[in-house]
């Protein structure tokens, strides 16, 4: 199977180009081909030695600033017919496109960088939660008609609240201190499996921040393995892990 | 020397913990003060809130927790609030609640109320009374308490031909894996670069 | 004669509605006054959590809402409370998608790669999931491709009024920033090395 992941530091090749005009000094409207390109593909072919599956758009670039080098090496024959209008000679510099591609990205990189600080200064300020109002309610039924929400007002209010930091609970250092058995947990896990009819993703079956409970469900989620209660399932590297009941009745060679 | 406002930190504490309250001994800890000094700073600010009339909250006590409430002479324009027509259609509560039924059901109301830090009784109400989530089974377990789902109203409503069409969540795990996977490769190509 | 404390009463309000938040309309809806006198006494609270040290919160406009939300000097305090420290960032990949669609929308796919000069489903699929950014319609022609906006919840993510309020497009980069930028990169990469 390939390597699958993102292949580098940056994000993609007008990225990878713009570190190395930045590293080498270059200025932006004059970049020398020859060595642009050549640190270029040093590049591409670590990556290779890696063995990286390359992005193709990586080798796109790549052929494309070969062309602009040969371009430009080409002796300019043409020239004395351009005589009489060197401008448009002037215009057609084979790095124009390149260039103007270069600024226009780095412009949405630095406005990147600009939300980042924002979303970090947002993260400062914590809000709460609506209150239950229910209590100033009339009792009036709700009617079923006039609803007025799309599935991304619902997917924003989701987000929201999953953003929504949430302070410990008042009880949580009880729940901590009360100790959980492996054996229990694990009773618990299959319960929770068998409810289902299916498979759960991995990471919800530690639905309790604490260490205690972590490693507790962690070593339950072991023994459940070892005694063939439970199968886990992963497609591809770093995939979602998912983890079902084996159904009694199949056949399963176990100890117990 | 730096002046640390007590008050002002307890009230941010205090606003951010909402209807979950918090704890004395939590007060003190994040304060890092003992709990008599806890006490006198929660005092103070609840001087302030009783004296000022300019204030609209109280601290209250509640079940060993302590926790901002609004004023109870301010009780009239709260009502007017929950029935201003311009909160009628879904509210973020209705629709928090609902996007927790529709990625997490079957689950019960207690579930819901762990994941959302607020009571969901109403929420729940309006949802159902809109039809668009309904009583899907009970729990096992002790109380066996209603496990909520959503309905077909619900896939109409969004246009959605089955649950599966809901937009997935995106996996924060994989992410910060890819980091670290970048991250190592691009030490490792340094490492060749310079060799 | 019964005195009225208004900004007792809004404080009540913005409390009570949390990260819902409250339009000027509601608020003066549910104050009886016109928008003019709401505003006044929006102004008011909001100088009196601006000048007084001992408050802990402040009135932010988000996404077009009035809500309440801590003081940003307290954070320190309020993340040791925080349950799961490890907030999830938006990737790079996603900010700067984020970005072209931010100052470019409506804008499809295909014109965001033509700027990233890569790939892009990835990211505009978090960001979708994020619900920071949705399709807003369909570009005329062949293919009739989707178009994406940003939404509510992006001006509220980065706690922006309005989409005005975006920072300026940089017409042009200076240089200064290039070096900065450099520099920034080199101290990643030492970190990377000394770990």
């Amino acid at each position: 199977m390939p390597y699958q992941v993102k292949i580098d530091a940056f994000e993609g090749p007008l990225d990878l180009l713009l570190h190395l005009i930045n590293r080498l000094e270059i200025d932006i409207y004059d970049i020398p081909v020859s060595q642009i390109t050549e640190q270029y593909l040093l590049y591409i072919h670590t990556m290779k030695e890696l063995r990286l599956d390359i992005a193709s758009e990586y080798l796109v670039m790549a052929a494309t600033l070969l062309a602009i080098k040969s371009k430009m090496l080409l002796p300019k024959h043409e020239e004395d017919f351009h005589d009489v209008d060197q401008e448009i000679s002037f215009e057609e510099d084979p790095r124009d496109e390149l260039v103007e591609r270069l600024i226009e990205y780095r412009k949405y990189k630095e406005a990147a960088q600009d939300l980042k600080l924002m979303e970090e200064d947002r993260s400062l300020m914590f809000t709460k939660p609506p209150s239950d109002l229910s209590g100033f309610a009339k009792d009036i039924q709700p009617s079923k008609s006039e609803l007025n929400v799309s599935l991304y007002d619902m997917l924003a209010a989701f987000q929201k609240l999953l953003r929504r930091k949430k302070l410990q609970r008042p009880l949580a250092t009880k729940i901590a201190r009360q100790e959980i058995s492996i054996e229990a947990r694990m009773s618990e896990i299959m319960e929770e499996l068998e409810q289902l009819k299916g498979r759960k993703n991995f990471y919800d079956l530690f639905p309790t921040p604490t260490k205690e409970h972590i490693v507790v469900t962690f070593l339950a989620i072991l023994e459940l393995m070892k005694r063939k209660k439970i199968e886990i399932e992963q497609q591809v590297n770093f995939g979602e892990i998912f983890v079902g009941a084996i159904e009694e009745g199949r056949d399963v060679v176990g100890n117990y | 020397m730096e002046i640390i406002n007590w008050t002002s930190i307890l009230e941010s504490l205090l606003f951010a913990a909402g209807d979950e309250g918090l704890t004395l001994k939590q007060i003190a800890e994040v304060l890092e003060v003992d709990e008599l000094e806890a006490n006198e700073i929660i005092e103070d600010l609840n001087r302030e809130y009783a004296e000022n009339e300019k204030r609209g909250v109280i601290i209250v006590q509640l079940a060993g927790t302590y926790q901002l409430a609004t004023k109870k002479e301010n009780a009239d324009y709260l009502k007017k609030l929950v029935d201003s027509p311009n909160t009628s259609t879904l509210s973020q509560a209705a629709l928090e609640t609902l996007a927790i039924v529709a990625y997490k059901q079957p689950i019960t109301r207690a579930e819901i109320e762990e994941i959302r830090g607020v009571k969901t009784e109403r929420p729940l109400h309006t949802l159902m009374a809109k039809a668009l989530i309904k009583e899907a089974g009970r729990a096992e377990g002790t109380g066996r308490a209603y496990l909520y789902g959503t309905t077909k109203e619900f896939l109409d409503y969004f246009g959605l031909k089955s649950l599966e069409e809901l937009p997935k969540l995106p996996e924060k795990v994989e992410d910060e894996y890819i980091q670290e996977e970048a991250d190592l490769f691009f030490e490792k190509f340094q490492e060749t670069l310079n060799t």
